[in-house]
C-alpha cells in the first residue's frame, strides 16, 4: 500500500469507494432515498450526482422494499448497485427482499445466478432520533445464510471493505454508525481491499480479551486505555465482519487472555455477543477460559428519545473498565 | 354539533359565504385561527429552542401547512381519533394537544405527553384522539385502517382521520391500507399533505400520477383535491369526508396541496427549491394570512381582535417554554418502563 | 422476427383473421399449441408423480391458464426475460425450458435446474430468460423492475416480462413496483394472471376494483384486460406491450382473465368455488380446446396433425419423467453448494 | 386443573382456545389470509368462521404488512386481534409493523397505550416447501425488546399460552412449528393458562442439561431415551419462551449437570442457543461447567427442496445423542 495516506472521516471514505468503483466499472450505480442532489440523509453520497448524474446516482420514491427488490433485480441481471437505506430500521420494511430473496436466489436456483449487491445500513443511536431511528439490527442479518454482513468500525475499513463488497459476488451488507460519519482516521489513496471475513486486533493486551464492533471498537480502545493506567492489560478485538465471524483470530485472543468480554450496541439478548460467547464457549478455547464471559448489550428497551436515557441505554466506558476490571480481579 | 356563524350580520349573501363560516360558529372560527397561530408559534419556539441546544435530535417543521391540519380537524370531535407522521406538531394542536406538554416532551421531561421518550417523531396525545406522530414514512397508514376496524366493529362511532405525506403516497402501506380499508367499507379518511416533496424529492419524480388523489380510483373511493393553505376549502372536504365515514359509507381520500417553508428537517442544505418558489408561497399563500385575511373581509373579527389572539399565542407559548424548562428530568432508573404493560 | 400465417390459403380475408395468424408462420402457431399441450400433460404429470409419492413438498397447478402463460411469451425472444411466481411451471415451459430438467427438479435431483434445491415454486431456467418462479407473492414484481432498469442502462434491448397474480395486485410490492417503472419507463410488461381468487379469496372480497387492470391508471401507464383464455387476444395484448416498452416508452399493465381447474394447491378444500363454475369454464372456455378449434377452422391444421403433436407431447413427457426417475441425487456434502458464489 | 383431558393435535388445541377466547371476549378477532371458508393454510382456523361470522374471522388480502398494522391499530384502540401469517417467513414482509410499531408504542409514548396483539407464525422445516416456507424466524422477534415471544412445544402449552397470550396486554408472537400440528397430546377442556415465561422441565437427569425449543424438544426426548439405554441420564428443558428467557430454570440444571447442549431449528448463528448458550457462560453457572456448550442449530444455508438435504439442514436424533454421549464421556 504505496498511495499517499491523509485523514478523511468515515463518511468521506465511503464516499470515495463508491466513487472509484463507479469510475472503474459502469456497472456500478447508487441506489436510495434523496442520494442524489440532497447528498444522502448523512451527506455520504454528497456532490456524487454532479460527477455521475442522475442515471448512476438514483434517487428512489419512498419505497424501501420495492427499491430493495430493484436492487435485487438488477444485481441478478448484470449491474452492480448500492442500495443506500436512510436509516437501518427501515430495513425493516425490505426483510422480505434481503432475506427471501437477495440471500437465497443463488442457493434456491442451485448456483444459476450471483446477487452482487451492496447494502448499507446507517445505525446506532446518539441522535436524539429515537426508538424507530436507532436501532442497531446488525443481528438480524447475521442470522442469515446467504449475506455477508460487516461493521467497520473505521474510515480505513469502511473504504476497504466497500470496495471489497463492491467487488464481491455476492450480497453484502454494510452497517455503518452513524456516529461514526464524522470521525476521521488515516485513508490512503486510490483502491484496497480490506477483507470481509476478518477480525482485526487493535490493541494488544493479555488480561482480557474485549471482542467489540462499530462504534464500540472505539469506547473499548478507550477502556483499553484506562485499564492501562490501572495496570490491567486489554486486548481488543475489532470483529468486522460478523457473518462469517472470524473465530480463528478470538479463540486466540481467548486461549492468551482467558478472560472475555464482548461489547456491542445492538439488543443484549440475541444480539451479536451472544454469538460471539457462544462460539467461544463451544470452542477449544473454553478450556482456557478463567472467567465467565461477559456481554455488555444494549438495554432491553426500544432506544428512548431523551439524550440522557439514551445514553444509558447502550454501553459506555465506564462500564468495559468495570466489567474489564471486575473480571480480571476475580470480582464478580 | 356546529352553528351558524355570526356572519350572518355580514352584508354578503350567507349562501355565498366559503363554508366554514356557513358551518361554524364565531368562537369557533376564531379558535381555529388560535390554533393555527399556536401550531406556527409553536414551531418557531421550538426551533428558536433547538437553534438554542435546548431540544436536541431533530424535528420536521410544518410551518405554512397549518390550515390542512386545522381544517381537517375542525369536523372532528375529542373521540374522533387521527394517526400523525414525523410532520405531526399541527396535527397533534389542531386535535386539542396542550403545548406545554408537548414542549416538555421536546424537552425530554417527565411531564412531557410521552415522558421523554418520544420526542417531537413520536409526539402523541392519545386523551384528544392523537394516537401519535410516526417515525417511519407511511407507519400510521394500517395503523388508521385497524382504528377504524375497531369503530367498526365495537360501534363506537369514531372516524380516523390519517394524515400522511406525499412521499409516502409511493409506501406499499399506502396501497395495502386504502384497499382494506374500501373493500371493508371502514370509518377512516385518508389525508395527503402533498407539500410536493417527499424530503428533496419532488412529486414529478417520485410519483407515477400529476395528483396523489388521482390514485382514489384504484380503491373505488371518492378522491378529493383541495387547496390545503385554505381553510375553508380543506374543512369542507373534510367535513363531507367524515360525514360520508360517519354513516359508514367508507373511505375518503383528501389530497391538500400545500407548501412547508423550512428545509425537510435540521440537516437540509435546501439544494432542490428554488427561493423564488418558496417567497412565491410564503408572499402570496400563507394559509394564516388568507385566513385572517377573510375573517376581516367578512366582518367576523377586526385587526385588534387578532392582534390579541396573537398575543394570547404568545403567552401560551412562551408558558409551555417555561412549563418545559422547569420539569423534571426522567431518572435512569425509569429507562426500562414501559417497555411492557406487565412484566413478564 | 415473424412472418405471415400459412391461413392466407384459407378463404377467410386474412385481415379478418385474429391477431396471431397474421402474425405467426404455420410452425410458430403449432409450436404454441404443442408448448400448451405440453404445460397441461407436464402438470398433470407432475400431479400423477406427486400422488405416487414420486414428488414431496407441495406444488401449485396452473391447468386452465394456459393460454397466457403461451400468449405472452409468443412475442418473446429468448434473451427477454421473466419473473415468474408460485404457479410458474407454464410460465417455465412457454419460455422455453426443457421438462426433462423440470421434472429433475420437482424429483430433487442434481440434474434438475435448481440442482434439487428450489423444487416446483423456485423453478427456473435462466438460460431462457426464466429468472424464476417465487414461493413469496409479489415477490418477482420489483426484481422483473430490476432487471428492466439493467436492460435500459446497459441498452440490451430486453424486454422483462413480470407474471403475477391477482391476489398479488394487493402486495404493497405491486404498488412499489409499478410506481418505479413508470417513473423510470422501463421496459417491463406486467402480466396480471386474474384466475379470480387468491388462494380461496375472490378479488371481489379482496380487492377494492373491478378490474386489475384499473390500477393501471395509479401508474399512468396503459391497462388492458384480455380473456386469457383466448391465445391470439393474449399474444396480441403481449406484443403491443413489449413493442412499446422496446421503444422505450415504458411498462404496460395486462390483465388477462382466466381460471384454475385445480385446487390453489395439494391442500385445497375447495370451500369457496362452486362446482358449477369450475364446470363452466372447463367446458366452455377451456384455451386449448378453444384453440384447436381455430387452428382447424382457419384450416391451419387437421385433426390427424393435432393428433400428432398430442402424442409427441406426451411421449416428451414420459421422457422428461424416466430422465427425472433416472437422475441422480444430489449428495448430502453439497448442503451448503452455492450459498455463496465465492465463500468467505 | 379438573377439567376433563382429552387426546387433540396441537392445531385442534389452537382452534380450541381461539374459540374459548372469542366465546368470552367479543373485542378477540381473527385476521389472517384464508382463514375463512378456507379454514387457514393450515386447517388451524378451521370452520371457525361458520361459528363466529366473516366479521370476526377476516380473511385480509395478501398485504402482510397492511394486515398486521390493521392488527396493531385494531389493538390499540379496543380490540384483541389473533393474527395468523400464513407462513413465518412473510413476517419478513410485516417486520416494520411488528417491531418498529406493535413492540414499541407503548414505550416510545410513555405508556399511554398497550398493544394487546397476538400474532401467529407457522415455522420452521420438513414439508418439502423449501427456501421460503421453511425458516425459523424466532431469533429476529426473540431480539426486539417490547415482545414477548413463545414457542409451545405440545398442545397442552399452546392451547394453555395462546390464552395467556390473549389475556395478555402486550404483544405476543408464537412461533408454532408446523410438524407439530398433526402431533396429539393431552388437553384440558375449557380454559387454563400456561404462563408465558416459564421454561419447563420436560425429563429430569443429572449427566447433561439438553435446553430445546419447539420441535427439537420430542428429538431432545427421544435422544434423551436413547442416552439412557447407554447409561447417560439427559435433562430435557422445553424453553417455551424465548423472550423473556427464564434463566432461573435452564440455571438450575446447568449446575446441576455441568454439561449444556443447546438444540433449535433456526440457523445456527445467532440463534436462539447462541442466547441459552452465552446467558449461562455469563451466570453463575459457569463455575459449574466441566464442558464445552454445545449447540446444534440449523445449518447456514437455506432450506433446501430435496427431502434428503432438508432433513440433513437441522438437528436431528443421532445427532443429539452423538453431541450429548461425547460431552458426557469428555470425547471432543
Ligand atoms: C420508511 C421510511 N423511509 C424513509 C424515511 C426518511 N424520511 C423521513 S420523512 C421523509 C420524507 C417524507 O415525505 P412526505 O411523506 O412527503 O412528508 P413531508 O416530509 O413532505 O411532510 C423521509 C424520506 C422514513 N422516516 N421512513
Ligand atoms: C407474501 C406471501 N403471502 C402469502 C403467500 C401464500 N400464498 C401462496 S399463493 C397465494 C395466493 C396467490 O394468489 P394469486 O396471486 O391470485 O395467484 P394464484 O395462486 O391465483 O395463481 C397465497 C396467499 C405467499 N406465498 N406469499
Ligand atoms: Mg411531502
Ligand atoms: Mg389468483
Amino acid at each position: 500500500m504505496n498511495a499517499p495516506v491523509r485523514e478523511i472521516s468515515y463518511s468521506q471514505a465511503i464516499q470515495e469507494a463508491m466513487a472509484i468503483a463507479m469510475e472503474s466499472d459502469e456497472r456500478v450505480i447508487l441506489m436510495g432515498e434523496d442520494i442524489g442532489v440532497y447528498g444522502g440523509a448523512f451527506q455520504v453520497t454528497g456532490d456524487l450526482i454532479d460527477r455521475f448524474g442522475p442515471d448512476r446516482v438514483m434517487d428512489t420514491p419512498i419505497s424501501e422494499l420495492g427499491g430493495a427488490g430493484v436492487a435485487v433485480g438488477a444485481a441478478v441481471t448484470g449491474l452492480r448497485p448500492i442500495f443506500e437505506f436512510q436509516f437501518s430500521d427501515f430495513a425493516a420494511l425490505a426483510m422480505e427482499q434481503i432475506v427471501n430473496q437477495a440471500a437465497k436466489m443463488r442457493y434456491m436456483l442451485g448456483g444459476a445466478v450471483s446477487v452482487p449487491l451492496v447494502m448499507r445500513f446507517p445505525a446506532g443511536s446518539g441522535t436524539g432520533a429515537a426508538a424507530q431511528h436507532s436501532q442497531s439490527l446488525e443481528a438480524w442479518l447475521g442470522h442469515v445464510p446467504g449475506l455477508k454482513v460487516i461493521q467497520p468500525a473505521t474510515p480505513h475499513d469502511v473504504k476497504g471493505m466497500l470496495l471489497a463488497a463492491v467487488a464481491d459476488p455476492d450480497p453484502v451488507m454494510i452497517f455503518e454508525h452513524k456516529l461514526l460519519y464524522k470521525m476521521k482516521g488515516p485513508v490512503p489513496e486510490g483502491h484496497y481491499t480490506v477483507p470481509l471475513n476478518k477480525a482485526e486486533v487493535r490493541r494488544e493486551g493479555h488480561d482480557v480479551s474485549i471482542v467489540a464492533t462499530s462504534i464500540m471498537v472505539h469506547k473499548a480502545l478507550e477502556a483499553a486505555e484506562v485499564l492501562a493506567g490501572e495496570g490491567v492489560s486489554a486486548e481488543v478485538i475489532d470483529l468486522r465482519s460478523i457473518r462469517p465471524i472470524d473465530q480463528e483470530t478470538v479463540i486466540a485472543s481467548v486461549k492468551k487472555t482467558s478472560r472475555l468480554i464482548c461489547v456491542y450496541e445492538g439488543v443484549k439478548t440475541l444480539g451479536v455477543g451472544a454469538e460471539i460467547s457462544a462460539m467461544i464457549a463451544e470452542s477449544e478455547a473454553f478450556d482456557y477460559l478463567d472467567a465467565p464471559i461477559l456481554r455488555l448489550g444494549g438495554s432491553e428497551t426500544p432506544i428512548p428519545y431523551n439524550p440522557e436515557l439514551e445514553k444509558a441505554a447502550v454501553p459506555q466506558v465506564p462500564e468495559i473498565v468495570d466489567a474489564a476490571r471486575g473480571l480480571v480481579r476475580g470480582v464478580r | 354539533m356546529s352553528g351558524r356563524a355570526r356572519a350572518m350580520q355580514v352584508e354578503t349573501e350567507t349562501s355565498n359565504l366559503p363554508f366554514i363560516y356557513r358551518q361554524y360558529e364565531r368562537e369557533q372560527l376564531l379558535d381555529a385561527l388560535r390554533k393555527m397561530h399556536l401550531i406556527r408559534r409553536f414551531e418557531e419556539g421550538a426551533e428558536e429552542c433547538y437553534m438554542r441546544g435546548l431540544i436536541h435530535g431533530t424535528m420536521h417543521l410544518s410551518i405554512g401547512q397549518e390550515a390542512s391540519a386545522m381544517g381537517i380537524c375542525m369536523p372532528l370531535v375529542n373521540e374522533d381519533q387521527i394517526t400523525s407522521t414525523h410532520r405531526g406538531h399541527g396535527h397533534c394542536i389542531a386535535k386539542g394537544a396542550d403545548v406545554k406538554r408537548m414542549f416538555a416532551e421536546f424537552f425530554g421531561k417527565t411531564t412531557g405527553y410521552c415522558a421523554g421518550r418520544g420526542g417531537s417523531m413520536h409526539i402523541a396525545d392519545v386523551s384528544t384522539g392523537n394516537l401519535g406522530a410516526n417515525g417511519i414514512v407511511g407507519g400510521g397508514l394500517p395503523i388508521a385502517v385497524g382504528a377504524a376496524l375497531t369503530a367498526k366493529r365495537l360501534r363506537t362511532g369514531k372516524v380516523v382521520v390519517c394524515f400522511f405525506g406525499d412521499g409516502a403516497n409511493n409506501e406499499g402501506a399506502f396501497h395495502e391500507a386504502l384497499n382494506m380499508a374500501a373493500i371493508w367499507k371502514l370509518p377512516v379518511v385518508f389525508v395527503c399533505e402533498n407539500n410536493g416533496y417527499g424530503m428533496s424529492t419532488s412529486t414529478a419524480r417520485s410519483t407515477a400520477v400529476a395528483n396523489v388523489a388521482d390514485r382514489a380510483a384504484a380503491y373505488s373511493m371518492p378522491g378529493v383535491i383541495v387547496d390545503g393553505n385554505v381553510l375553508s376549502d380543506v374543512a369542507e372536504a373534510s367535513h363531507d369526508a367524515v360525514e360520508r365515514a360517519r354513516r359508514g359509507d367508507g373511505p375518503t381520500l383528501i389530497e391538500c396541496k400545500t407548501y412547508r417553508y423550512r428545509g425537510h428537517s435540521k440537516s437540509d442544505r435546501n439544494r432542490y427549491r428554488t427561493k423564488d418558489e418558496i417567497d412565491d408561497w410564503m408572499t402570496n399563500r400563507d394559509p394564516i394570512k388568507r385566513y385572517e385575511a377573510q375573517l376581516i373581509e367578512f366582518g367576523i373579527a377586526t385587526s385588534d381582535e387578532l392582534e390579541a389572539i396573537r398575543n394570547s399565542v404568545q403567552q401560551e407559548i412562551d408558558a409551555g417554554i417555561e412549563f418545559a424548562k422547569a420539569s423534571p428530568m426522567p431518572s435512569i432508573d425509569g429507562l426500562a418502563d414501559n417497555v411492557y404493560t406487565l412484566e413478564a
